[in-house]
């Protein structure tokens, strides 16, 4: 099972996911990237199906990168959402439904940080903090109890540091290494904590 | 608390049904009983399952679902009046049974439709076909069919002369019916018979209890018309079904 | 509903027929282990009686969603035209739109022929509709009218069986009305005469049977003295099952409710926009982003 | 033919825009006038969504299929991605829809050239015109319809900002083939509202081909952002507001002839004088 | 389980002396996880007339922009609001067109009539079937619970302020006792000048 | 019906005009002459009823045509063009009461029949139709007139005449026409147009003049209607509210009386 965490501070949005990529019992890779920069303000952290995943985030991240070319300007966060929603809303009535859910964390230069949380039935709302995959079950506890709107970055990256240790304590499966994306004012940057 | 099954009405209206058909010297007779059944609920039972298909000419007897089977008679009826629209004269019973079979076979696996066409045409005088549930067509002297046929065959087999007078066969007619509602629970109600001859269909219906039961008229040992046997005494004080 | 790459249906002009898209999506779910929920069904008593010169439709008034009482006095006596009107037990979306197609199609029928319906014409179509979906379309109906060939009965199951009687009744509390119809029905019965009689037979219906109850409609079709037909539409015409008045009631007094935040925003804020003219196109906020509103959201101190 | 729908176009109602700091303003001549008809404050303007609309000039009835399309692809968009379209984005989907009827399908053209004003939240107000070819640009002002170019000038001398048009100058008629992006807010010209109808209501009272303009001959529409709410909302002037300000632009220009008129009179005095001075100074010189 | 109790939901609707109201928890969970407290259910069409829709929250959001779609080009064609009852109709119609693959969602509607400033409650079934109330509708997963609470409460002619206490109430102590929805709730008081939205302090596990 | 051109028959001419329209608006101006009058309380429309022959069963001749209970309309020009768009017109009202159960306002229907109307100057092999219609109704807006022509394009009009005698009868209306006129004066005025180009006399049986106005119950039932009592008023087929419905030529001549 794969762990998706993320939460929203004053002016940036913090976003982990494991980098485990496993078959049935074998791991094997320990680098795997479950995120896609949709544009250079807005990135997508992706679990689900194994196959649905990757072929899922690619064709939105082409996409909306299409959008952009053709419009010559950034989807919003909220659109960029909207439209993953619509694709996904869309293909649960197809034949071959993606089993993807996936957390999008943007920054918007009217609206300032967001998060969107997306399952793969298509349902979608923004939250402040949240989380993906059978780890959720832990980490919501953690960020319920310590959350505070309008954090700092440190705030906000020791809370994060906390609710992946807990997770690496916690649960059966080991998941050492999280990939960790800042996104704020200036872009989405991979940092490491 | 006894819950005595409450009537399935998702289940489809069935025709538990008796029906037959009877070529005669004249031409043909139909018979039938009255009862439509939805699981243990009679929804009608004063039902005509003696459908006209072309007027004074082709009739048939429907039984099996009751939608299912008013729907097929109304596609052949409506074929039949193209096909005497195209041919200037009545069509043939040959091309209803054939149409009927068409119908039939093709859609088998939906539907649930036993019919019996019958009629009078000019080509081969009175005529009987038997459509059977899996779509084939038998042209017979005398078919019978539905849920209370079962009961009957002994007596058909028994009674049942070629070219029988018109009041013969439908004393043969009506007695055959009567037994079978006696014994088959799904049939019931009034016996309706049609009597097809050139000169054109001619309707009846009678209650069910007028019918003295025993030999029909003009078969060997029957009693004279005028002592008849008193009506049929079953161990069950049989009421009039309407 | 608009899919991506084509437009929403724009003009009503374009509606009719079934779309079957989530029929894939919901086996999916389905084989998930999540069943559909069931669609509001009418229990339903209704009947239906041939009279002297015309005919005398009834019904019950509920509606239930499973176990649930969904509606105490819902309408189960539809308009097919003005002079031919249809009872529907079943599922209740499927009775409401069998007779609505039909009101649909006999109008245009009767504008292109210039003559008025007549009931075998509605029966024809409830019954081809219903056999193409083989009982799909859950509807048991009781229709009646009355054309130039005089007052006419008919029954229509789900499957499309038709029935043609002089009395007539439907649904699951069909028994209860019909014992009363067997025992004292006589042919060519004056108007109060029909009246009492299927108001008698509804009303079994509402008391024995459980998926039937509250009040009783009654609509006649009748032809009059000079020969046009008359309608007289009689709902709730007995009402058997008032609910008691309570006697004293659970007011709350204002401010029982602890509030977090209250937000007024009336409607004519548009309105002093610019000294002059009335706007033609005020735009009303779109309520995803939050309701800009005239007053800031007065938090409530809760003590 | 395209080149004979832009024909048909060029016999049209003549319709305007002009994009200020403050909104956008929409102005069309109305040509079908008759006592009997119901009018209605807008005839040839129509509204695509809360933050677009459209004037258009050429055939009405090709005018509404588009407008139509129109509508349904900016409420398409808003279904999928829960914001309104961009106006830039509708403008391009209208034109491209007019593009393929000149080029496949052997379809006749539509006969319509339309006006676009919106404002979004990338760029503010904009102005945007579409021809039956299915070229489109970004204006911040500009005509269409009969006499456009009388129309395009007198826009290029009021509004002669330090960037001139951003039209291609000289382009004939609307057909502004460069594909510009839309104009930013801040090179919008210094015009205010007030400014903008103004000037609309003076050039349509010079391109209206009949004496005297009034207020059953003109209609105007004006997008600007609602004080409160800050979201895009249109309103049309009414008759009243259309009849004074007609009036304002007759006196403006009564009192321009005037003074015309007293400078020419004045020139002439003093031409006349000069003149009586000069034949004295020949007279008295050819006098002894 | 059910496919509508998948996302947990409470709603009710309620008339009032020329006022109604609609209510709604506001809570988001996912077979059975909370994943927010401030999910919107209640949308505002117009001026006239507000939709709620209880069920899969996926399809409340893609019926939602079907209908947002739907309104505004009514608006665009029709230079008019929708009146509360051609939307309950316009709505029964989309639902019943996808009578063999249904959307799960149960709507309630809420509105005045513009013309006759009459109030006009409504809820369907998932297949659009419209059941007209002269007094309150409910839906979502703890509707016997509501049910009981209307019927108890319900008093004709309460004016905004008596039609909120009792809405309140009757929501707040019907979803008390359903696992699946009531962190958070919402009611919006709509009358023919104004519409007044109060959020209310619930339970929150 | 894949055997149909695929390109346009409809083009633009060098100046820039349709002439199939202008050929279709020919065939309008030559046919019977059609009026109509929105008054303060209802709509008249009126049309010339000439027939070519005395055998011709007068009374199967329906030229004031219903759309739906509450909009009917006239037509000058090509009567099976008319038929087509009438039949159109007649589906796109149903089809609108299916979804929203009220009456299609009146505005609404003349845009499906203009779209249509529309459809035919630029789809593949097809021509214009040849006829112009005036569709009277009354909805929330109250009474109203519209003209639809063959290019698609429709207006609002208080009073209106197509056909023939368009120009005598526009200038006889505007002469006529007053502000809130009644309904019984509107009907005597349309009468009174139709009669300024007519040739020969005019009596209740070569004319057709149609009302939208609420039914008289008595109306209701002689004409073969149904009298409903006890109907619910949300009902939108509720009797009270105003209907489409054409004089009896006893009707008309008791107008024709008076004049």
């Amino acid at each position: 099972m794969e762990t998706l965490i993320s939460l929203t501070g004053k002016d940036y949005v913090l976003t982990a996911s494991d980098m485990t990529a496993a078959r049935s019992i074998l791991v094997f890779k320990v680098n795997e990237d479950k995120t896609r920069d949709l544009s250079p303000h807005i990135t997508m952290a992706f679990c689900g199906e194994s196959g649905d995943t990757v072929q899922f985030a690619e064709f939105i991240q082409k996409n909306i990168r299409l959008y952009a070319i053709r419009n010559n300007f950034e989807l919003s966060p909220k659109a960029a959402a909207n439209y993953v929603r619509t694709q996904l809303a869309e293909s649960l009535r197809s034949r071959s439904p993606y089993a993807v859910n996936v957390l999008i964390a943007g920054f918007d230069e009217h609206e300032g940080p967001e998060l969107y949380w997306l399952d793969y039935l298509g349902t979608l709302c923004k939250i402040p903090f949240g989380a993906h995959g059978f780890a959720s079950n832990f980490v919501l506890s953690t960020l319920d109890n310590a959350y505070l709107p309008d954090m700092d970055l440190e705030q906000g990256i020791a809370l994060l540091k906390s609710a992946i240790k807990v997770v690496q304590q916690r649960m059966l499966i080991s998941q050492p290494n999280f990939q960790i994306k800042l996104v704020n004012k200036d872009g989405v940057s991979v940092i490491d904590i | 608390m006894v819950f005595h099954q409450l009537p399935d009405f998702g289940q489809a209206v069935s025709l538990g049904t008796t029906i037959m058909a009877v070529k005669f010297k004249d031409g043909v007779i139909l018979a039938a009983d009255s009862r439509t059944s939805s699981g243990s609920y009679i929804v009608n039972r004063v039902a005509d399952k003696l459908t006209e298909l072309y007027p004074d000419s082709i009739y048939c007897c429907r039984s099996g679902s009751a939608a299912d089977t008013q729907a097929i008679a109304d596609i052949i009826r409506y074929y039949l009046q193209v096909h005497a629209a195209e041919h200037d004269a009545p069509p043939p019973v040959e091309i209803a049974a054939n149409l009927f079979h068409k119908v039939c076979y093709s859609n088998r696996g939906m539907l649930s439709a036993g019919l019996i066409v019958a009629g009078w045409d000019k080509a081969s005088g009175g005529a009987v076909y038997n459509i059977p549930q899996g779509g084939s067509v038998h042209q017979l002297d005398i078919s019978i069919g539905g849920s209370g046929s079962i009961f009957i065959y002994g007596y058909c087999d028994e009674f049942y002369r070629p070219d029988m007078s018109k009041e013969e066969c439908l004393d043969f007619c009506r007695k055959a019916v009567a037994l079978a509602i006696s014994r088959d629970g799904s049939s019931g109600g009034v016996i309706r018979t049609c009597v097809i001859t050139e000169a054109g269909a001619e309707r009846d219906v009678i209650p069910f209890y007028e019918v003295k039961i025993g030999p029909p008229m003009g078969a060997p040992g029957a009693a004279p018309a005028a002592a008849e046997a008193a009506p049929m005494q079953t161990d069950v004080e049989v009421h009039s079904d309407n | 509903m608009s899919n991506a790459n084509n437009t929403p249906l724009p003009a009503p002009a374009s509606y009719g027929g079934f779309t079957f898209e989530n029929t894939h999506r919901n086996a999916l779910l389905t084989r998930m282990g999540y069943d559909a929920p069931n669609a509001t069904k009418t229990g339903t008593t209704i009947a239906g009686i041939v009279f002297k010169g015309g005919v005398m439709l009834g019904a019950d008034t509920r509606s239930t969603s499973g176990s649930i009482v969904a509606d105490k006095n819902c309408e189960k006596i539809h308009r097919i035209s003005s002079n031919i009107f249809c009872c529907g037990a079943g599922t209740a979306a499927d009775t409401e739109n069998v007779t609505g197609m039909v009101e649909a199609k006999l109008r245009l029928h009767e504008l292109k022929t210039g003559r008025k319906a007549r009931v075998v014409n509605a029966l024809t179509l409830l019954k081809q509709h219903l056999f193409r979906y083989q009982g799909h379309v859950s509807a048991a109906l009781v229709l009646g009218g009355v054309d130039h060939t005089g007052p006419r009965l008919h029954t229509v199951a789900p499957h499309g069986s038709t029935d043609t009687l002089p009395y007539v009744t439907m649904g699951s509390g069909s028994l209860a009305a019909m014992s009363i119809f067997e025992s004292r029905w006589k042919p060519d019965m004056s108007f109060d005469e029909a009246a009492q009689l299927v108001g008698d037979s509804i009303r079994a219906g509402i008391f024995h049977d459980l998926g039937s109850g509250s009040n009783v409609d009654l609509t006649a079709i009748y032809l009059q003295e000079d020969g046009t037909v008359a309608v007289k539409i009689m709902r709730n015409i007995d009402c058997p099952n008032p609910k008691p008045a309570p006697v004293l009631n659970y007011k709350y007094p204002t401010g029982t409710t602890a509030v977090l935040t209250k937000e007024v925003k009336p409607f004519s804020q548009l309105a002093e926009v610019t000294a002059i003219s009335r706007t033609i196109f005020e735009n009303n906020e779109d309520d995803d982003a939050a309701p800009p509103a005239a007053s800031a959201p007065v938090p409530m101190d809760i003590n | 033919m395209v080149e004979y729908a832009l024909e048909a176009i060029s016999h049209a109602g003549t319709s305007l825009g002009i994009v200020s700091k403050e909104g956008v303003v929409l102005a069309a001549e109305r040509r079908v006038s008759s006592k009997l008809l119901e009018t209605r404050d807008l005839e040839k303007t129509y509204v695509l969504d809360d933050h677009v609309a459209v004037c258009v000039a050429g055939i009405v009835s090709d005018a509404n299929t588009l407008v139509h399309y129109a509508r349904s692809v900016a409420q398409n968009f808003e279904a999928t991605f829960s914001e309104p379209m961009p106006v830039e984005q509708l403008v391009t989907r209208v034109a491209d829809l007019k593009q393929g009827y000149t080029q496949f399908g052997g379809l006749r053209p539509y006969g319509v050239s339309m006006l676009y004003a919106g404002w979004d939240r990338n760029n503010g107000y904009q102005l945007y015109v579409s021809d039956p070819a299915g070229n489109f640009g970004a204006w911040r002002a500009t005509c269409v319809g009969a006499n456009a170019q009388t129309a395009q000038s007198m826009l290029k001398t009021h509004l002669a900002g330090p960037s001139g048009g951003s039209g291609a100058d000289g382009a004939d008629g609307p057909g502004a083939d460069t594909h510009t992006s839309a104009t930013s807010q801040d090179d919008a010209i210094e015009l205010t509202l007030e400014d903008a109808i103004n000037l609309s209501v003076k050039i349509l009272c010079k391109t209206i081909e009949s004496s005297n303009v009034t207020s059953e001959k003109l209609e105007i529409a004006v997008l600007t952002l609602h004080p409160v709410s800050k979201k895009p909302v249109f309103r049309a002037l009414t008759r009243e507001e259309l009849d004074i300000l007609i009036a304002r632009i007759m006196a403006a220009e009564a009192a321009e002839k005037a003074a015309a008129e007293a400078e020419k009179a004045q020139q002439a005095a003093r031409a006349a004088s000069e003149a009586a001075a000069a034949i004295r100074a020949n007279a008295s010189g050819s006098g002894n | 389980m059910s496919i509508m109790s998948y996302n947990g939901s409470a709603m009710l609707a309620m008339v009032g002396r020329d006022c109604v109201a609609i209510a709604s928890d506001t809570q988001l969970s996912a077979n059975g996880q909370m994943i927010s407290t401030d999910f919107q259910r209640v949308h505002m069409v117009n001026n006239n007339v507000m939709i709620g829709m209880s069920g899969l929250a996926t399809d409340v959001q893609t019926l939602w922009a079907d209908f947002r779609a739907r309104t505004k080009m009514y608006k665009l064609r029709e230079e008019r609001d929708i009146s509360p009852r051609a939307f309950a109709h316009m709505v029964s119609s989309a639902l019943y067109q996808r009578r063999f693959g249904p959307y799960f969602i149960e709507p309630v509607i809420a509105g005045i009539d513009p013309d006759t400033k009459k109030p006009y409650v409504c809820s369907t079934d998932i297949i659009g079937c419209i059941e007209k109330s002269p007094n309150f509708v409910v839906a979502g997963t703890c509707t016997e619970n509501l049910y009981g609470m209307c019927e108890t409460l319900f008093r004709p002619d309460m004016d905004a302020d008596d039609l909120f206490e009792t809405v309140a109430q009757a929501l707040v102590n019907a979803f008390d006792r359903d696992a699946y929805s009531g962190q958070g709730a919402i009611v919006h008081i709509l009358t023919p000048t104004e519409l007044i939205t109060r959020t209310i302090k619930t339970r929150t596990d | 019906m894949a055997d149909r051109y695929s390109f346009s028959l409809t083009t633009f001419s060098p100046s820039g005009k349709l002439v199939q329209i202008e050929y279709a608006l020919n065939a309008v101006a030559s046919g019977f002459t059609s009026i109509g009058i929105k008054a303060s309380n209802g709509v008249v429309i009126a049309t010339e009823k000439k027939l070519s022959s005395i055998l011709i069963s007068e009374d199967t001749v329906v030229k004031a045509v219903p759309i739906c209970d509450t909009i009917g309309l006239v037509y000058s020009g090509m009567t099976p063009d008319a038929k087509v768009l009438i039949d159109r017109a007649r589906k796109a009202a149903q089809s609108y009461r299916r979804v929203f159960n009220e009456e299609p306002p009146v505005l609404q229907l003349v845009r499906d029949i203009a779209s249509v109307m529309q459809e035919y100057t630029q789809s593949g092999g097809v021509r214009p139709f040849g006829v112009s219609l005036l569709v009277a109704g009354h909805d929330h807006n109250g009474p109203a007139l519209y003209q639809v022509d063959p290019s698609g394009s429709y207006f609002a009009w208080k009073a209106a005449a197509i056909g023939k005698n368009m120009l005598s009868g526009k200038t006889f209306l505007e002469k006529r026409y007053t502000e809130n006129i009644d309904l019984t004066d509107a009907i005597y005025t349309a009468i009174l147009a139709l009669k300024e180009g007519f040739e020969g006399e005019l009596t209740e049986n070569n004319i057709e003049v149609a009302v939208v106005a609420p039914a008289p119950p008595e109306a209701a039932s002689s004409a073969g209607g149904v009298v409903v009592t006890g109907g619910n008023p949300d009902d939108p087929l509720y009797q009270t509210r105003p209907i489409f419905r054409r004089l009896t030529p006893a009707e008309i001549k008791d107008y024709l009386v008076n004049i």
